[in-house]
């Protein structure tokens, strides 16, 4: 058969066991519960890419004068420009102080699909990271002036944005696992600039109150193929630290 | 009584130097393995090549499956615990038995039997500030959560008092009892009853 | 061609012949293109600068497919030998979306009056030098040779799967910003005679390309393969 | 068919630009089968001392 000489993670594991059995979904939970517990007693990890979103906000009518017009025009590249550094910034954290501590080769040596589990730490991530910038967004609208008719396109094209960032992210942070985190960073934002592309002209086009539903939706079609073809490259990313 | 795992003739070779050449060993259910080598010297890379974490190169590895014949794929989970006990700083003693999958469905005062048996019952820090060795406890107390059929274990004796190296051989012997076996590395012997393989 | 001996003596025997092919096929279409075409109604002489432009530019793009199909073999089969392709392919397709980058630029200067124009085509070459620079960057940065050229790949085939969405999103920006289409290269009524030195520079750019490729590939296997005997035998006696 | 010699080279004002292009292009393809030959002769000073 053509796939015989393969060792793929994915084509190794026993398909037969690939029935969605609950145990996959429980350690899910399991995985969840544990992060989120963990990052919330280090409270630093879902402070810092929020305070450096707004510092970044705040960075462009300080260069570029308070002027209401310019900065209403200038409103939609700026908030994406910096959701997309900031949730790249945290992206390092992701698998790191799994490695180091060890809990991370339970993930490939179970027989569970690995790629689920490491789904679950891109969640985690996103939990972290995309959903404070989110929320962080409103108030960076207001202080850009965004018009108030264009805040829900807005946050409709962050939340696809930073999910699909995450996604990305993690396969940038497996790759340069130990490594210095400026190359994840180099590595993910070429990739990363169609969802910059499509994201602003979302908001863009609800500005001057265009159908913006087109761009979500091609945002949408990404992450739904970016998830299981970006979450098994990282399974495969990952094991290459092992040897 | 057919073994659980069958090697044969696994070699592996790192930049030109061969690591290990052509091994062949089995681990029969309820028997001990010990892998015994110096630093450097593969016995992780072994064990992790056992597992699938690295891409052997040649070699067989044969696992017994449900209807008792030989297949090259795992079809029952194992445990690893690596260098890194996998212990997360940041949780108690409890949570870090409690929030693992092996420990899914068990009670609390399950886990509290697993703790008190290594001797850590009572103690609710976090796991930032307990020292190594009661560290290293709790890491065997994850061997007592779900019961399976092979335990590989990287190491387990090396820095470690009296008193915790007599544990470990306690709870070796009696999940030997219950027919899993533990497939151990270190750097000499620690003469509980096992086939030997140097590296 | 797969064990690396093998590629060596059969590469050896056809490298002069590629070096030559590349070297006619090249001079007759640049000579061609740039001495003998007639002269663009439109845009003068300055239009010659089409045939380094447009090959160049559809080279970087068919080596990054190139690279990804290698990477995508070296993945699914673990085969040395497409991960040195990759390795080796990588700088060669850098250099010639570098050419097309810079080649575009100097165009739009006389046509437009300045050095760079945000158009589509020009944009995403830029954004797939981006990518090549982000894939050498990741080569260099693992010590492994293997396991480098296993993490290259993995990239390599995310960039597959990203490029036509990039050249899609590219081109909704540019309608979106600057409705007045005037692409660059829109490669205006092309008469069959300034069409078929184009023809003939793209086939010498494609041969150009196979001989620093397989120049580097030797490279490449020598380098992987020094402490075997074979390459002493070649070397040393 | 360019007739005379300095209008090959002036091309109406835009020679330079067209004239750059190519040596660009030769420069770069050249530069890179310059750096292959030099990487194999450190390659085989390097296997001879080995």
């Amino acid at each position: 058969m053509l796939l015989q000489g393969t060792d793929l993670q994915i084509l190794t594991q026993p398909l037969l066991r690939f029935d969605m059995k609950s145990s996959v979904l429980d350690w899910l939970g399991i995985i969840l519960k544990r992060d989120l517990i963990i990052a919330f007693r280090r409270s630093s990890t879902y402070i810092t890419p929020l305070v450096f979103f707004l510092i970044v906000i705040t960075f462009f009518p300080l260069a570029l004068g308070p002027q209401e017009s310019l900065l209403s025009s200038l409103a939609p590249g700026v908030i994406w420009i910096a959701a997309l550094l900031a949730s790249l910034l945290a992206v390092e954290s992701i698998f790191s102080e799994d490695f180091r501590d060890g809990s991370l080769d339970d993930f490939f040596i179970s027989l569970e699909p690995s790629f689920i589990l490491v789904f679950a730490k891109v969640m985690i991530h996103w939990l972290i990271t995309g959903l404070p910038i989110l929320i962080a967004s409103s108030l960076a609208a207001i202080i850009l002036y965004l018009p108030l008719e264009s805040f829900v396109p807005m946050i409709l094209s962050l939340l696809l944005g930073t999910s699909f960032m995450s996604l990305l992210g993690a396969l940038g942070a497996a790759l340069s696992l130990g490594k210095s985190a400026i190359l994840s960073a180099i590595i993910v934002l070429p990739f990363s600039i169609p969802t910059l592309l499509m994201g602003t002209s979302v908001v863009t086009f609800s500005l001057n109150n265009q159908d913006y539903s087109g761009f979500l939706m091609m945002m949408g079609a990404m992450l739904a193929i970016g998830i299981p073809l970006l979450c098994l490259l990282t399974v495969e990313a990952l094991l290459l630290n092992y040897d | 009584m057919l073994p659980n795992l069958k090697v044969e003739n696994l070699s592996c070779v790192r930049s030109e130097k061969a690591i290990f050449k052509n091994l062949n060993f089995e681990v029969l259910p309820g028997q001990n393995l010990e892998i015994i080598g110096s630093n450097g010297s593969g016995k992780t890379t072994l064990l992790r090549m056992l597992l699938g974490l690295i891409n052997k190169e040649e070699g067989i590895i044969n696992w017994l499956d449900e209807d008792n014949n030989f297949n090259e794929y795992r079809s029952f989970d194992c445990f690893y615990q690596g260098h890194q006990m996998g212990i997360k700083n940041m949780l108690t003693v409890f949570e870090n038995l409690k929030l693992t999958h092996n420990a899914k469905g068990m009670s609390e005062e399950d886990i509290n039997k697993c703790l008190e048996r290594v001797g850590l019952y009572k103690i609710n820090e976090m796991a930032s500030d307990l020292s190594v060795g009661q560290k290293k406890r709790i890491s065997i107390a994850r061997w007592l959560l779900k019961d399976f059929k092979i335990y590989f274990i990287d190491e387990p004796f090396t820095a470690l008092d009296d008193s915790a190296s007599d544990l470990i051989k306690e709870i070796i012997n009696e999940l030997n009892q219950k027919g899993s076996s533990f497939v151990i590395t270190g750097h000499r012997s620690s003469n509980i009853n096992a086939t030997l393989i140097e590296i | 061609m797969g064990s690396p001996p093998l590629f060596y003596r059969w590469s050896s025997k056809i490298m002069p012949w590629l070096g030559i092919l590349a070297i006619i096929f090249l001079s007759i279409g640049l000579f061609w293109g740039l001495l003998i075409a007639p002269t663009d109604y439109k845009q003068g002489d300055v239009y010659r600068i089409l045939y380094v432009h447009v090959p160049s530019a559809i080279l970087g793009q068919s080596i990054f497919m190139f690279m990804a199909a290698c990477g995508l073999i070296n993945v699914v089969w673990r085969a040395k030998i497409s991960g040195m392709m990759l390795k080796s392919a990588a700088p060669i397709g850098m250099s010639f979306t570098l050419i097309a980058l810079v080649t575009g630029s100097v165009w739009g200067k006389p046509t437009w009056g300045t050095w760079w124009v945000w158009d589509a085509r020009l944009t995403s070459t830029l954004i797939l030098f981006f990518i090549y620079a982000a894939l050498i960057g990741l080569y260099s940065s693992i010590d492994d040779k293997t396991k480098a050229d296993r993490a290259v790949s993995i990239l390599s085939i995310v960039g597959l799967a990203i490029i036509p969405v990039i050249k899609k999103s590219v081109d909704w920006w540019q309608t979106l910003h600057q409705p007045s289409t005037f692409t660059l290269t829109s490669s205006p009524s092309m008469s069959p005679d300034m069409y078929q030195p184009l023809l003939l520079c793209v086939i010498g750019f494609y041969l150009i390309f196979a001989f620093t490729l397989t120049l580097n590939l030797r490279n490449e296997v020598i380098d992987r393969e020094r402490s075997k005997n074979w390459v002493k035998q070649i070397f040393v006696n | 068919m360019l007739e005379n010699f300095n209008n090959l080279l002036y091309m109406d004002g835009n020679g330079l630009f067209v004239w750059f292009c190519m040596a660009f292009f030769v420069l770069v393809v050249s530069l890179n089968i310059l750096y292959a030959i030099k990487k194999k002769r450190q390659l085989i000073k390097l296997i001879r001392s080995l």
